[in-house]
């Protein structure tokens, strides 16, 4: 494999990442708040839909940006009020949101477009177009520093970048600040916090709300960076993937990151090389595309390191029986 | 002592969730410029209103009636089994291989051979999520959800480079053969002289889907594997004291759980499309999870819910066809159904229980005043 | 067929052909999209037995649905295009897509600096390739020594509407040094186009028109005119043929697209060469090689 | 009279149907240690709960140091200057000693310069009270009096003047007691108002200056301890006089039942709870095993009721018993002859939501005589067999179709006894028989254990009640950090020695 195919490849991960990594640490404060979220894939599309659509009815990609993040939020409400206000099954609650996603985004397309559950193409200023950054003119003579710098690493679009920022910032909000300590408390045992004179329901519902603005993050990516407007189900299981994610990376922030680069460039991979060949041996396309799920399930069975959930996860927190 | 009485948590709340959800949707029909009254009736008629739409109707139900019993069960051992999709899809590859490779003499036989298979195969699909569980602790909501992809991708393989008939285009087997071929409620009917639709899929599964819930019925609440599975449900560390092994409750439920989900596919794949496409379950695995919650994990409760859900499913294709509303439109209402009767049945519950309790409290105040 | 009737390709391309019909006849149609295979059945036998007539449906994808369907409706027509359903009330369109696609491959390869040019199809099957290699074809005969770099989105229907995976094999093809690509592939072919242009290079369309898109930056577009076999068999009305019908270059069936989008891409030498090849190929002086008569392709494998 | 700390007025607190605190009114006095005693369930938590905001009153007042205040949360508790240590702890078992008792009184937005001054701050407050613990060890790594410690200190760091302590005793042995009784002492010399909940009437009369009795949600009484007197107070507690002695004759041993030879049992974490046991009981006498809670009584009725594995020999009429795979659970042991009373009657003996005739062959429901034929069980005999169990151990109300939870705590004892005593086995495990149990029910439990006795039948009785382990016991054996201390016969032996024991102390007579 030569340099640039090789570039290419990682380029293609970094971009395919991206959704991943967003929707993975919203999971990762949901989950470290003990709201368990099945419902990251429901949001992420709720996010592509009514951002493709803003930022096409209003040209601009930034409002686009905003109605994905506000469609992604009231989901999240949706899921605290069952979960937290109401102490409802949050695994349910996930599973109904998805669909109320899958199902919403399709009518409310069609009655706005008219294109069978598609917005129209987006054009411009309502897309976020790939940065280039400083320097690339200098750099890029370099031998390999300059390809790498200018092919991987520069080019991507605004959403790229700031999701690699998430990473470092999560941790540090999770693991520095106050906020962070009070966060991870209540989902390992929210009684301590409640006595502790916090209000437990108060704090998860601005984890869920910290979870319900990344995921529409990741979902305006998909439809106004990665692609130009929505299609139907365009999130393609990418929130369970993420979930995957979350699990591999035993919920923490940089892990998150290794896990959702590393089922990136399985996507990646898949889709670029059909079935792969391995010395006679043909890897079917599926076998990767299913690679993510199974290695998730083998991490779960506890044969590569134990993954063990914040202990208050998917409990309601209940003081009066 | 309890809060409320037993109607009220059995019919009540789901009635009143049930109506809420069906606000709603009103709201969202109305939201996109239809008449929710017109779509109802439609819906009503095209799903109730003649023999073809009943046959329609029972056809999903019959589809619902596994996945709501699959997921019932495993409900009574508290285990969410969330992978029922992947086991039915499992369950069609099974079908599919004992129709295709072995010359059944008749369709009768045929059945009990498929029937068989697909809970064969549908039970090892559920088995490793299951014994992760068991065993490892490994939680059985992730692990089957991530099993019905990898039964997605698994069977996408399978479709496209082995089963495939040479030539063809699309991933699907070859059409079973003719001995395969299950009777239809208008076969059926009509053996009674009672005219029945011949065009709607509605076959024999059905009534194998009554006899499940029978069984699943039996099997719960009057034999001993029952019980256990019950205690186990209700409390673990109760049953572990009691010699009951969790392992093998959990096993057990997870077994017949894919098992039930997986004979669903007698129904789509041998009784209607005579052959495996990609995607034949067409979600009916997820909208188990809303037919056991409406019908609160007792067979009578999912035969009827699965019946509701079938209506919604034919009235919601019968809108598709003749409106402007989008066939996703059941989606919305399956999802406001689940969340609804399933994540917001406490806001329904919570009021309800305090009403009961101001009633009672009324009601020993007068009683000890006289 | 699945991939939305809004694929700006082949689905968009049936509608449009009922849509022309009923403007210009005042008829009315119903039309029913549908989301997956097991739905087709169904939405066949509704149409039935609500009386319409002819039903016509866009895609292979409907053949076994219909071969069941066909014989308890002896009195309703139906028509299927991309495939031969033999039954007595069935009239089958079948396109001979590998001529218009040996079109546009000459032109691909007369556009091309690098002498590089890409195909990407949609979901892996032999009508795909049937495109794929027509193309290979058309761009070996205009130059010998171009590389063709072919792809398949996928193995599924989903193949026909994943845009981001028809976006990053755009990519993968450009990496490669592909400057012309083309997309058989339905939904999918919107994030080829897509990321065409955002790259910089040209792409092809294919079934509609699709040089309006992007403008500047659609070579062309191999034309299928699904549209006219609908507005056909709409006109036709209960007095349908039925049978076998094929459509070529011969009878406008296929062909390329020019207009004053892509005015500017296609010279008149270019113009000279593919229709000089278009009236051999319609007068059987030239022949293509249909992948699908024997499974296999002189210039391209699989 | 200066205004006092605390004052409750009226307090009410219903939880659905349960009304667990009744119009209760109560005042302490500021630097005096105010007890709270009460049976089970007789609402002290609660009480206490609602006065640190936890759970908020359907009616009544709290009055601070004179001044009429709300306490919606707990938040508005610690700023009146209220701590709490909690029954069941509220500490976060991942997070460090010093992350816990930072938790909520963070000085900023940044974790770090907190840190810093709590760690100075502790090592300031260890120095004054005695209160020494690691700052950076794990909560999941410390014991509970350690735990208990850490509680203190978060509560003192939040510089409360007021702490409450429910029921802080009942992990610890007789010398961590003691010790904090201590720290109480000093703390109260420095004008800190403390609450102390118990059921312990021995550390009442060590330790407050005042007490309150409760009883089923009301406050019964209010006086001052050096005006009253354990019997009073029992009296107070229960609503009628106490008898605390059992009639029984003399024990009359026979074979042994019961051997257990170097027993050992290791939890799901790798902690060795039980460390090579041995000891025997025989038929026709009750072995008593006396200890704190958590030092290996649980696990050694868990390993013998079969769902713990252990390590060692169990012989059970002189035949070894598996202790581990399949054949090592509590079906085969009921097949054995061993019956089994188990500590939590909620969480193990019962299925709260199984109705009383399902629950009545709990544990015996593969037994032939509940099964109609090879598939079905016989409900019928079911319901008759609980009818009359019911009608014999007086369960009231004596209707088989209630489910387990709709009955009262003592009740849903007698349906476990009953259950287990009717299979007349040969060997009884019983543990901790009357928790939360009226008093009558306890005498008609205890008499129906010395009636089996007095069959023939061998009975080991756990329980942390030493006056219960002293009136019912043949013979006594004491449990301290999953070892043996040593066993001494009821009429040889004192509470005192037995305390001493209980704390790992081999006093003079060892
Ligand atoms: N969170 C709760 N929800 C419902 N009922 C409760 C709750 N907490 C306590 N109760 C009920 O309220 C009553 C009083 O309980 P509380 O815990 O105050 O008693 P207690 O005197 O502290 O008993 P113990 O000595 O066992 O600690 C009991 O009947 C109990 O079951
Ligand atoms: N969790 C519960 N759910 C429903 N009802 C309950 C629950 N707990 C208690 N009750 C009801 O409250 C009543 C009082 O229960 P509790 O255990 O406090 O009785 P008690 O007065 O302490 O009696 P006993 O001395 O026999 O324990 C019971 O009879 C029961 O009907
Ligand atoms: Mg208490
Ligand atoms: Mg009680």
């Amino acid at each position: 494999m030569d340099l640039m195919t090789f570039l290419q490849l990682g380029d293609s991960t970094f971009r395919l990442s991206t959704p991943l990594l967003l929707a993975c640490l919203a999971g990762l404060f949901s989950e470290r708040a003990g709201i368990f979220d099945i419902g990251l894939e429901g949001k992420m599309l709720a996010a592509a839909f009514f951002s493709g659509a803003i930022a096409f009815v209003s040209g601009s990609v930034w409002l686009g940006l905003l109605a994905g993040i506000g469609a992604s939020l009231a989901l999240s409400l949706v899921h605290g009020l069952a979960s937290i206000t109401f102490r409802g099954n949050q695994l349910i609650s996930g599973v109904a949101i998805n669909f109320l996603a899958a199902g919403l985004t399709v009518v409310v397309a069609q009655d706005w477009f008219g294109q069978g559950g598609r917005t129209p193409q987006l054009a411009g200023a309502a897309r976020f177009q790939n940065i280039t950054l400083p320097f690339t003119e200098q750099i890029g003579h370099v031998p390999f520093l300059g390809p790498v710098y200018v092919e991987l690493i520069s080019g991507h679009t605004f959403i790229v970048y700031l999701a690699a920022l998430c990473v470092p910032a999560a941790w540090w909000l999770l693991f520095r600040t106050r906020f962070g300590l009070r966060l991870r408390a209540v989902g390992e045992n929210p009684a301590a916090v409640d006595t502790a004179g916090i209000s437990v329901v108060r704090l998860r519902f601005v984890a869920v709300g910290i979870c319900g603005v990344l995921c529409g993050i990741a979902g305006a990516y998909l439809a106004t960076a990665l692609q130009a407007g929505f299609i139907k189900d365009m999130t393609a299981g990418r929130g369970f993937i993420a979930l995957a994610a979350l699990i591999f990376a035993k919920w923490r922030p940089w892990y998150a990151l290794y896990a959702c680069l590393l089922f990136g460039l399985l996507q990646a991979v898949a889709l670029r090389f059909q079935n792969i060949n391995l010395g006679g041996f043909v890897l079917p396309v599926q076998f990767m595309d299913a690679l993510p799920y199974i290695l998730t399930v083998v991490i779960l069975a506890g044969f590569v390191g134990k993954a063990i959930p914040p202990r208050a996860g998917g409990e309601p927190y209940v003081k009066e029986r | 002592m309890q809060k409320m009485p037993a109607w009220a948590d059995v019919v009540l709340i789901p009635l009143i969730s049930l109506l809420l959800a069906a606000i709603l949707s009103g709201l969202v029909i109305l939201a996109i410029g239809e008449n929710p009254w017109e779509a109802l009736k439609l819906m009503i008629s095209g799903s109730v209103g003649s023999s073809y739409a009943w046959g329609y109707t029972l056809y999903y139900a019959t589809n619902f009636i596994f996945t709501g019993l699959a997921v019932a069960i495993a409900f009574h051992s508290r285990m969410f089994n969330i992978g029922g999709e992947g086991q039915a899809m499992l369950g069609g590859l099974g079908v599919a291989y004992v129709c295709l490779f072995i010359p059944w003499p008749h369709w009768s036989l045929a059945l009990i051979g498929a029937t068989a298979a697909s809970a064969l195969f549908g039970a090892a699909w559920a088995a490793l999520p299951a014994y992760l569980q068991a065993r490892r602790g490994s939680h059985i909501v992730i692990t089957t959800i991530m099993f019905n992809f990898i039964a997605a991708a698994f069977l996408n393989y399978l479709l496209v480079n082995v089963l495939k008939p040479m030539g063809a285009m699309d991933p699907a087997t070859a059409k079973f053969p003719a001995p395969t071929h299950l009777p239809s409620l208008h076969d059926i009917l009509g053996a009674f002289g009672i005219p029945f639709s011949k065009a709607a899929p509605a076959n024999v599964a059905l009534l194998v889907a009554i006899l499940a819930c029978v069984g699943v019925w039996l099997l719960v609440w009057r034999t001993r594997l029952g019980y256990e599975i019950r205690a186990f449900g209700h409390s673990e560390s109760a049953a572990k004291y009691a010699g009951i092994s969790p392992t093998r409750i959990i096993m057990l439920s997870m077994l017949i759980s894919g098992g039930l989900a997986g004979m669903m596919a007698i129904n789509n794949v041998m009784g209607e499309a005579e052959r495996l496409v990609l995607n034949s379950t067409e979600g009916a695995g997820f909208i188990g999870i809303a037919v056991a919650l409406m019908g609160r994990s007792h067979p009578l409760g999912v035969f009827l819910a699965a019946i509701l859900f079938g209506i919604l499913y034919q009235g919601g294709a019968e809108l598709a066809l003749w409106t402007n509303i989008p066939r996703e439109m059941i989606v919305v209402i399956q999802a406001l159904v689940i969340l609804f009767t399933g994540a917001l049945d406490n806001m329904v519950r919570m009021p309800l229980e305090k009403l009961f309790l101001a009633l009672r409290r009324g009601q020993t105040a007068t009683t000890a005043g006289e | 067929d699945l991939g939305g009737k809004f694929d700006k390709s082949f689905n968009e391309s049936a509608f449009a052909g009922a849509t022309r019909w009923a403007t210009e006849t005042g008829g009315t149609f119903a039309e029913v999209e549908l989301q997956s295979d097991a739905q087709r059945e169904q939405a066949l036998r509704r149409f039935a037995e609500a009386g319409n007539n002819p039903i016509v449906m866009a895609g292979f994808g409907f053949a076994t649905a219909l071969d069941e369907v066909a014989a308890d409706y002896p009195d309703t027509k139906f028509v299927i295009i991309d495939m031969v359903v033999d039954q007595p009330n069935v009239r089958s369109v079948v396109f001979s897509e590998h001529e218009g696609s040996y079109l546009v491959g000459m032109l691909a390869a007369m556009a091309s600096k690098t002498g590089t040019v890409g195909f990407i199809g949609g979901m892996d099957i032999p009508l795909i390739r049937k495109f794929a290699c027509g193309y290979a074809q058309g761009v070996l005969a205009a130059n010998p020594d171009a590389t063709i770099i072919a792809n398949m989105t996928g193995t599924t229907p989903a193949a026909w509407n994943d845009p981001v995976k028809g976006s990053e094999l755009t990519l993968a093809q450009i990496s490669q040094g592909a400057d012309v690509v083309y997309a058989a592939a339905g939904g999918t072919g919107v994030g080829v186009l897509q990321t065409a242009a955002d790259s910089g290079i040209l792409s092809i369309g294919v079934d509609s028109n699709q040089n309006y898109l992007h403008p500047g930056q659609v070579l062309t577009s191999m034309t299928k005119r699904v549209d006219n076999a609908v507005y056909e068999a709409f006109t036709a009305g209960v007095d349908l043929e039925t049978g076998f019908n094929v459509m070529g270059l011969a009878n406008g069936g296929v062909g390329y697209a020019l207009d004053e989008n892509n005015a500017a891409l296609v010279t008149a030498d270019m113009q000279a060469a593919v229709d000089a090849a278009s009236a051999q190929i319609a007068s059987g002086e030239l022949v293509v090689h249909d992948y699908m008569s024997d499974e296999t392709c002189p210039g391209l494998t699989f | 009279m200066s205004t006092p700390a605390i004052e409750l007025k009226g307090i009410s607190k219903a939880f659905g149907p349960v009304q667990a605190n009744k119009d209760i009114s109560i005042r302490v006095m500021p630097g005096t240690i105010h007890g709270i005693i009460g049976e089970n369930g007789a609402g002290k938590s609660t009480l206490m709960s609602i006065l640190y905001g936890f759970y908020k009153a359907d009616a009544g007042e709290i009055w601070i140091n004179g001044k009429k205040t709300e306490i919606p949360d707990s938040q508005h508790a610690i700023r009146a200057g209220i701590g709490m240590v909690f029954q069941h702890f509220k500490l976060v078992e991942n997070f460090t000693v010093l992350e816990n008792v930072v938790l909520g009184a963070e000085d900023g937005a940044l974790l770090r310069p907190t840190l810093a001054r709590a760690r100075a701050q502790l090592k300031k407050l260890a120095e004054e009270y005695e209160l020494n613990v690691d700052p950076d060890a794990l909560i999941e790594d410390i014991g509970v009096g350690m735990q208990q410690r850490v509680e203190i200190l978060k509560s003192l760091y939040r510089q409360a003047d007021i702490l409450i302590l429910d029921e802080p005793t009942g992990v610890l042995t007789p010398a961590e007691a003691d010790h904090l009784f201590r720290i109480l002492e000093s703390l109260k010399r420095e004008g800190k108002t403390i609450i102390l909940i118990t059921h312990k009437l021995r550390e009442i009369m060590e330790i407050t200056d005042t007490v309150s009795v409760m009883r089923r949600g009301e406050m019964t009484a209010t006086v001052r301890t050096a005006d009253t007197s354990p019997p009073e107070l029992a009296e107070l507690m229960v609503g009628r006089k106490v008898l605390l002695r059992v009639e029984k004759a003399p024990a009359r041993p026979g074979d042994k039942v019961l051997e257990v030879r170097n027993l050992s049992v290791t939890d799901d974490k790798g902690v060795k709870r039980i460390k090579d046991i041995s000891f025997e009981v025989r038929a026709g006498e009750i072995l008593g095993i006396a200890g704190v809670a958590g030092n290996g009584q649980s696990e050694l009725l868990e390993a013998l009721g079969g769902y713990q594995s252990a390590t060692g020999t169990i012989l059970v009429n002189g035949q070894p018993i598996d202790l581990t795979g399949s054949k090592s659970d509590g079906r085969t042991r009921r097949d054995r002859g061993i019956a089994h009373v188990p500590e939590d009657r909620q969480r193990e003996g019962l299925i709260m939501d199984f109705q009383a005739w399902e629950n009545v062959a709990f544990g015996y429901h593969h037994r032939p005589e509940y099964q109609k034929n090879r598939f079905l069980m016989d409900h019928a005999a079911m319901k008759a067999d609980c009818e009359r169990k019911m009608e014999r151990f007086d369960v009231r109300p004596p209707n088989p179709m209630l489910l387990a939870k709709s009955f009262s705590g003592g009740n849903q004892q007698k349906l476990v006894v009953a259950r287990e005593i009717e299979r007349n086995p040969d060997l009884l495990l019983v543990g901790q028989p009357t928790r939360g149990v009226d008093i009558g029910a306890i005498e008609f439990i205890h008499q129906q254990l010395v009636a089996l006795r007095d069959q023939g039948k061998a009975i080991l009785l756990v329980s942390v009640e030493l006056d219960e382990i002293l009136s019912l016991s043949d013979r006594i054996a004491v449990m301290f950090d999953g070892q043996i201390m040593g066993e001494r016969m009821p009429a040889e032996t004192t509470a005192k020695e037995l305390g001493l024991l209980m704390a790992g102390i081999r006093g003079e007579a060892a």
